[in-house]
């Protein structure tokens, strides 16, 4: 509010502002081409093709075939599909395994199945937020169904090594689902030299609509549905198709699969300027996921003697838009079980604040963060009693 | 967060921060690990040997701790600022909780934590003074840490 | 395409084309106001803002507690929620009741529960379309956990004594949830006084956006989640908040609650034109659905002699969208299960078409169907096998 | 239903309609309980007296049906305009469907019955001119309605 800045949004993990060439795809389909895309006649029939248009993107964005592609209200339900959806649709395996950093997205229909007889199998991952391999082959055997383990991380951005997981998974005969929600549009993504069987994706991380996403599922996997009721999306997802959202999915796919190159390294020296600003500035701050192999947009990292939340509302203030995995952002008492998982002492949790770059940052944007920052660390610090100059 | 005005008022200004050399009583609540904590120094005014009728002289506080813990904190310094002991111990969390012209449900526990600690720093004045008794009833905080 | 003619849109029943005023209010949420609901900057308590709004607004067109709405992304969903939801949720009452004439988005999520030992006990309805509520009272048991009666029929707008239903439901200590799908802004629904334990909209169906709808679920309703992972709308549906999809379905509600009355009577005289237009010019037609008690805007009645897709293309070809219970709209072999519920033979059902009528529809647009129907007709009972003159 | 500008060619114009009065042979497929019936009227030029060599000389159709049935009919009845018994007796409904630049996958029976029918009417002409043994070759209609 101060200075009637403008606001500076660096929570693109959180969700992204839809890009205007979006915006324009989707616009024609709220009044004027309006129609069902299950009714036969023409107004019906434009929607239609509108959806298969972005059936072909969104295909061609992963490298699969356009009828592996069903398209969700997002990556929460793509999540939830695969995971409910393949339990669900045999009886023969009963466990199912997951990274103990997955979003609550894959964790929470994983402890729903339960009632129904399934056992989740959390692995754990080391200070950097990478899967254990170990860990996993242990966990493996043919009571495995599936294998959930997410491309990379939202809170910080740790990008797992999938084709190893996925052989491993498939050494067993078990499934491999990958929550590409965070990468989707932002790295390369292939299903097949990835191994991948199943993978969700949700068209507001990468500048589409909120309430589309997709699930690619290889031909011939079994799932039942989780909305039934028509015979939309191939028998597998019922509902009157959200014409414009799923158009503006696939135009963001388009986009990304395009601008993707370009758009990674200038996040990557943006955030990169950014950390070095901070790590200039402030003392006892330590940087949270993998050094390298983490998604260009993330800098998450824990100040020591200050709770996250408040430096969110400081930065607030200044018009700048952050995260942080502090309990008290989520009004939950346990700080984030990524932070946690990775084995950070729970202060240090509770003082994490994740920076997510995405592609209307600029430098200004950074700079002003680097000038903002320090000072309300120092704020901060001056009236905490864990911080002793 | 939907904070009140009142609530980012003193989160962004917050009043009486610091610390008390002398203190006549300190008071902590809340645990790091839990991600809020408060401690708050006190200096007493006495009057006719009678502790109900002290006064709080003077009362700083520091805090680790979310916007509303911050916020509580700076309230409940105001309004127990020239109290009686009594008084103060007669406080709770509704009380700061209203003065803040509300806070929302997951935070209720911030303004809880803000009564408890003053009320710790009483205790801890009363048994300096050598008033057990008094001191013995006093609640404060649940799981104080020292 | 013909003479270039603006379309004629009388698929209203199948989906309506958003409302300006719908559009505008949706417009700021997908790139200006473009935060996370969830998140505790301004950017995500704006948005966070946009969605209690519209949350008070569709509690306000249903009579009930803001508390008592939770988003979902549409109508389908709803019905799957309320169903699976309800049954999942407890393990004493293990049978569904539901009207033959639901749509497919109550009776699927029905028929898979089968398999988790629940009964799908379907009531009859009578010619014009109302559920036998005698049946119904034999259905009724301590057994019983639901009855599911949808307020209107999409097909042929017989409206259903929604508050008798309930009343039956209830004395037998079972749940009613009415999908009011087809009624939700268009006629008055008040939970309170029509005795309703849970019900299901769409906005895309009166004026508000494809991809948004609502569940009602009174206080204290034990039911499960159908979409797992986060605390959204109160630990009942996760996933990120489609902001401009709710935000345009909170508008619809408000609009519909303003201007319902007089659409309602507008629309009713338009579809009256039309029917005494039809049968002026047309021999040996029916109505299908309630003479009275019936959607304003509904009107479905058979052509003897002529199937149904090919009187639609035919009307397409005039820039005239309109619907049909044949089953050759469908790609299934069975006509229309709510035409055939009511008792008319196959080829009557075959050969049904619906106009249904809606905000945007002139007298013009009903004076060029009643110009152009008759020749179709008259055309395809030429070259019709079954047509005699 | 995405159709080809083929299909909806012969859908809004379909060649042949109409009935013969003394047809050589009537054909009939279909049921209006399933939505679809089509019946095939033909006027057959022998030649040698051989039925394989007798031609269509004039084929006429009438069809009760969805915007596939019409234009299936009509294509067929175009196709088989003109051509020997035989050559009729070894179209299959994917002659039609290809002529037609394809039909959507739910339509493909349509196809069929366009062919069956006239090939109905053929097997008619056969057992009225006393060649059951040719006419008993034909497969015609599953469950033709005579
Ligand atoms: C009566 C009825 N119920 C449910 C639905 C499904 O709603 P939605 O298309 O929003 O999923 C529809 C329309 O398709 C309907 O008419
Ligand atoms: C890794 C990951 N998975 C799943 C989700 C859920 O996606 P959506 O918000 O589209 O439901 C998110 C974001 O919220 C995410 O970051």
């Amino acid at each position: 509010m101060k200075n009637g800045a403008r606001q500076i949004y660096l929570d693109n993990n959180a969700t992204t502002p839809v890009d205007p060439r979006v915006f324009e795809t989707m616009r024609p389909y709220f009044s004027e081409i309006a129609g069902n895309p299950s009714s036969i006649h023409s107004a019906g029939q434009q929607a239609r093709r509108a959806i298969e248009e972005a059936r072909a993107r969104t295909a061609a964005l992963l490298g699969c075939r356009v009828e592996e592609i069903y398209f969700t209200s997002g990556g929460t339900e793509s999540n939830n599909i695969t995971i409910k959806g393949t339990a669900l649709a045999q009886d023969k395996r009963k466990k199912i395994i997951a990274s103990a950093i997955e979003h609550h997205a894959v964790l929470e229909p994983c402890i729903y199945l339960r009632r129904f007889g399934f056992e989740l199998v959390k692995i754990p991952v080391d200070q950097h937020g990478t899967v254990d391999l170990d860990s996993l082959g242990r966990a493996l055997d043919d009571n495995a169904l599936l294998v959930s383990v997410m491309h990379a991380n939202n809170e910080v951005g740790t990008i797992q090594p999938i084709q190893e997981i996925s052989k491993l998974a498939h050494q067993h005969g078990a499934l491999f689902h990958t929550d590409a929600v965070q990468t989707a549009g932002k790295i390369p993504v292939d299903v097949q030299a990835m191994g991948i069987d199943m993978l969700s994706l949700s068209g507001h991380k990468f500048y589409g609509p909120k309430g589309a996403g997709a699930l690619f599922a290889r031909r011939g996997i079994r799932f039942d549905p989780l909305v039934h009721g028509g015979h939309h999306e191939r028998n597998k997802r019922a509902g009157t198709e959200n014409v414009p959202g799923i158009a503006g999915l696939g135009k963001a796919c388009e986009i990304a699969a395009s601008d993707m190159a370009e758009e990674e390294l200038r996040i990557r020296g943006l955030r990169d300027r950014l950390w070095q600003g901070i790590q200039g500035a402030i003392t006892e701050i330590r940087l949270n996921g993998h050094p390298d192999q983490r998604l260009s947009g993330t800098l998450n990292f824990s100040v020591r003697y200050v709770e996250g939340e408040s430096m969110l509302l400081k930065l607030d203030q200044e018009q700048i838009c952050a995260s942080s995995g502090s309990a008290c952002t989520s009004g939950s008492l346990e700080p984030s079980h990524v932070l946690l998982a990775m084995g950070l002492p729970h202060d240090l949790a509770h003082g994490s604040l994740r920076f997510s770059l995405g592609r209307f940052n600029t430098e200004a944007d950074i700079d002003r963060v680097i000038e903002v920052l320090p000072s309300i660390v120092d704020q901060l610090r001056a009236i905490s009693p864990l911080y002793k100059k | 967060m939907q904070y009140s005005e009142k609530v980012m008022d003193h989160f962004m200004n917050p009043r009486n921060v610091g610390e008390i050399e002398k203190a006549d009583g300190v008071g902590t609540c809340g645990n790091p690990v839990c991600g809020d904590l408060m401690t708050f120094y006190i200096k007493v005014e006495p009057r006719n040997h009678d502790p109900h009728l002290a006064r709080i002289a003077e009362i700083r506080f520091k805090t680790f701790g979310c916007g509303a813990a911050i916020a509580v904190a700076s309230m409940a310094s105001e309004m127990a600022q020239g109290k009686t002991l009594s008084e103060v111990i007669a406080m709770s969390r509704d009380d700061v909780a209203c003065q803040l012209d509300g806070l929302p449900p997951a935070k209720m526990h911030c303004s809880n934590m803000g009564v408890q600690a003053i009320q710790e720093a009483i205790k801890d004045y009363l048994t300096k003074t050598g008033r057990h008794d008094i001191a013995s009833t006093i609640k404060g905080c649940p799981r104080a840490v020292h």
